[in-house]
């Protein structure tokens, strides 16, 4: 890949390109906890489901939407990590990709979070682009949204 | 206070850039190629010296000092009415309100013409391309006032639908019609002057909002008949915080003033006050002096250049830019409006108009991207949002090649 | 993009007036004394700075835009409401809306808090002091909404008279209590923390007018526990074009908007629009981007000074002027309010203010003659104009004995 | 006198301190055309009498108000220099007044005007001043409107 090339990759690294394309747990679930997000400025939205398993722990995670590549990416990276996790350690785990996604990375997160956000560092780069952190965030305030058992979430 | 190279006949526009120093900046590495100029223009040395002039030699408060630096103050403002005045060709500087922007300007007509003297009943026609700011204050007049909002439709081609607005006229209730001079998104110019002579017709008034079209194109309001034209000084290359609302003498005479305070009044008791004569009654509180000063130094750089020359360099870039995006595979250049200005609104097939301009901005090449404020707009033509690349006097073609190489990038990079 | 010295405990006025450039100009062939500074200041270089680095490096329209320029041309105009958020002690930085200036801000409370949340009936309470930009916006919300309009009494003394507040507070109607932080005549400060307490114990809400005293004081609005504050850029070194409004989150939240169009909105359709969170909500179109940059340069400016070396100075300033102008025989200063700033309205018998002021302008002396925006305040002295002198941080004591001795002089001219 | 005053003196001519002083005429006429004259911004307010006599001539002039100097000296050598005027006299000198006022000099007013303009030249200091121009001009607006038949004048 020629240099021109290798600058966008800063940002769009093959693993937003692809989960953007192909964004995973890409469905509805039924007889989930729900909500939807939006982002009224730029009109991306997406809706989040949440199945609790044994313990309140989130069994499966799935997403629909539209919108930009960093939008679709974020959200379906949050669903693959989201397994697994309490409801604590979900809304833990928001607040350090929020942080990430903000500062481009999230010094104080390592010890709890560390693979987590290994995984999510491919999105840290939204951090140079202030405009596009709410694009990385939607999905994950959706969540919350979800988590609280509020209808909706909005990241104006 | 302006010491830009004169220019004549030919457009040099290496000779137009040298006046911005902005243009000479690099963005993330890359030197800043700006296609945003639809948003906010850049700011040419002379508009920047003439503010600096203001606040470093010549500045005091306006219009009620008695001193010499009120009274040059009061004239270098003031001197802004005239040339805003000239610039819209109105028959009298008493027909210009200087206002924040053209929102103000809108929501002013709105309040004072809207609630002072329409009546419950009567309707205001906006179109489907009109801008946020042309849009709100008529719904929020609608709320307030009992009066019917009506929508003239707009074409595939993205052309304002002139049947349309003849239906919508047709039983004579419409008693304001509001509608842009140029789209925002599309680039298109509607038929001012029919749709004047169409409302005129019907008993209704016109307001034109020129922001974008007062910047691109001569504007004669009285050759227009328009009854209210509005515009704003920082896409005219000038600051922000300064718009002009032109309105014809005999309805700005009859309508309310807007804000109350300080400088829009003849005498105050607690009892009643009596409105300043017009302009000054709609003009409440220390008025925007250093803007009025950059504004005046702006339309004066603009008529210096000339609009035929403007036009003609803005017309070859729009066809290049034109003709080099449609070339791209994947590109969608939305509208063909026959009578259009330079600003292109586009879509990427498989990228979304925001992962297409992050990625033209990682390359120095600034575009917007979204619903432009024109959400009803993108709804017409089914979309979400598009990327925009808009023009002015100090862009050039290189900047377009630019662009189009760009633009293939991203393609290939999301294909 | 400041290279002011740092200013520390000590107050150097020479280390000030150098700041500001025009402070060396001369008028009619005298060196510039300018005593008009409570009708607008003037501007340090680092405002001046602030507002030429963005228009020439770092310029784009705000909130909207993807690319580099817009996103820190966002960072640096939302940085104004921070310094504002801070300069206030606001609670948070979205009470802090972005206006004009003073008297939009209050435009702006009369009609969103006023017909948006007060109900015919209620009453609003202002005093004889106000500037026509507190009294208008009362005046039209009275006659369009079915409000009381109640004055509150000044002293011969020029304070404003408490018991008169209490009065008129007494009876449970009033809603609104707005009410000016300092006298832009007379100098005397209100007593704001006792108006709140006596407004919120009679179920009122108050608005402080701050154009003068936020310039000359540490302004808490926590401490004051006030529901609304306003002030103006252009008074307080910063640019024209902008003015600050703060508001108690949860009133702002309950408000319907003032101005409808881009900026303002959340999402819009021709049916209904939603309307952006506070404070984007009450900040329609295009904001003043350049003057936001310049404002934050002014506070910050003020800032480094420091209210307590600034207020200090003024303070000596204020004793000195009010010691030099009461020796002179025929001179009469209007007030003697005990908490008093920088501000001294007087008359000169068997001379007319006008005549006065511009006698003092042969000399090189700007002061203001006139009714200063407050004819019911002139009315109540038995006045039709005074001459005022008012002071900033950049004047000294020569320019006060300046003013004394051709004051003497003009005396000696009219006897 | 000394330099200092001097100075002053170049806009407030001995004529107009005397004037402005001791008024002429300043009284009222009863059964006269009338008019009152107003500048809101500045307070400023007066009302001018004129009584017509033979052949429409302005027989006599008289006015009372109070406002600055400038105002009352410039209302006082006005009633002087309309008697013997007829009507279009004295409109044209009003004409030629408010040229003098504005610019400080009439140069085309010489010919019909010359001996008049030359007991109002002492004000033409005031083009020096523009918002000053409107203290030397009302009562003049004042005479017009009375001569019309309108009530009152303002100089906004
Ligand atoms: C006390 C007071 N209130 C309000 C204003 C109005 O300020 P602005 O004209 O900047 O809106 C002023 C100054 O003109 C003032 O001194
Ligand atoms: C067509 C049109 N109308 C109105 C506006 C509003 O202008 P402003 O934000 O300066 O008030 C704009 C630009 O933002 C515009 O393009």
């Amino acid at each position: 890949m020629s240099e021109a090339f290798e600058e966008l990759r800063d940002l769009y690294q093959e693993v937003i390109l692809d989960h953007g394309r192909h964004p995973r747990n890409f469905r509805r679930l039924d007889g989930a906890l729900h909500a939807k997000g939006e982002n009224p400025m730029c009109g991306d939205k997406v809706e989040v489901w949440l199945k609790l398993g044994a313990g309140e722990r989130i069994e499966d995670a799935a997403f629909q939407g539209r919108g930009c590549a960093i939008s679709i990416a974020s959200a379906s990276l949050m669903t693959e990590v989201l397994r697994g996790k309490t409801r604590d350690q979900a809304r833990s785990l928001a607040d350090a990709f929020r942080t990430l996604a903000r500062t481009g990375a999230c010094p104080v997160c390592d010890a709890v979070h560390e693979e987590d956000i290994e995984r999510l560092q491919p999105l840290a780069g939204v951090a140079e682009y202030p405009s596009r952190v709410k694009c990385a965030t939607l999905a994950w305030h959706a969540m919350e949204a979800a988590l609280k058992g509020e209808g909706s979430a909005t990241t104006e | 206070m302006n010491d830009a190279p004169p220019v004549t006949a030919a457009f040099d526009v290496q000779a137009i850039r040298a006046q911005f120093p902005i243009l000479t900046e690099t963005v993330r590495g890359r030197p800043l190629v700006f296609l945003d100029s639809a948003a906010s223009a850049q700011k040419p040395r002379a508009v920047i010296e003439a503010m600096v002039h203001a606040m470093e030699r010549q500045y005091a408060n306006v219009h009620r000092g008695l001193h010499w630096m009120s009274e040059r103050t009061t004239e270098a403002y003031e001197a802004c009415r005239d040339a805003a005045a000239r610039f819209l060709n109105a028959g009298s500087r008493d027909e210009i309100v200087l206002t924040r922007n053209s929102t103000e300007g809108i929501n002013l007509v709105a309040h004072s013409y809207g609630r002072g003297v329409m009546r419950a009943g009567q309707a205001v026609l906006i179109s489907e391309m009109e801008h946020h700011s042309n849009i709100v204050p008529w719904q929020m007049l609608r709320d307030a006032h009992g009066v019917e909002l009506r929508v003239a439709r707009v074409t595939e081609a993205g052309e304002l639908d002139m049947d349309s607005v003849a239906a919508h006229l047709a039983d004579g209730k419409v008693g304001l019609v509001a509608i842009t001079h140029m789209s925002n998104v599309l680039g298109s110019y509607t038929p001012a002057e029919r749709i004047v002579r169409l409302a005129h017709e019907a008993g209704a008034r016109v307001l034109l909002d020129g922001s974008q079209a007062a910047v691109h194109r001569k504007v004669d309001v009285q050759a227009l008949d328009a009854d209210f034209y509005v515009f704003t000084g920082h896409k005219l290359y000038g600051p922000t915080g300064i718009g002009v609302l032109y309105g014809k003498a005999e309805l700005l005479d009859r309508m309310p003033p807007f804000l109350g305070g300080g400088d829009m009044i003849s005498t105050v008791s607690f009892e009643r006050s009596e409105w300043a004569r017009v302009p000054h009654k709609f003009e409440a509180g220390t008025p925007p002096i250093l803007e009025g000063i950059g504004l005046k130094a702006a339309i004066e750089w603009v008529e210096r250049i000339g609009f035929p020359a403007m036009e003609a360099h803005e017309r070859a870039l729009t066809d290049h830019a034109l003709a080099r995006l449609s070339a791209i595979e994947g590109v969608t250049v939305i509208g063909r409006a026959q009578d259009r200005g330079g600003v292109i609104s586009f879509t990427l097939d498989r990228a979304h108009a925001h992962d297409v301009a992050t990625l033209l901005d990682r390359q120095g090449i600034a575009v917007r991207a979204g619903h432009h404020c024109a959400e009803p707009l993108m709804r017409r033509f089914g979309l979400d949002s598009t990327a925009r690349a808009s023009f002015a006097a100090y862009t050039t073609r290189t900047e377009i090649d630019a662009l189009a190489e760009a633009l293939t990038r991203v393609r290939t990079f999301f294909a």
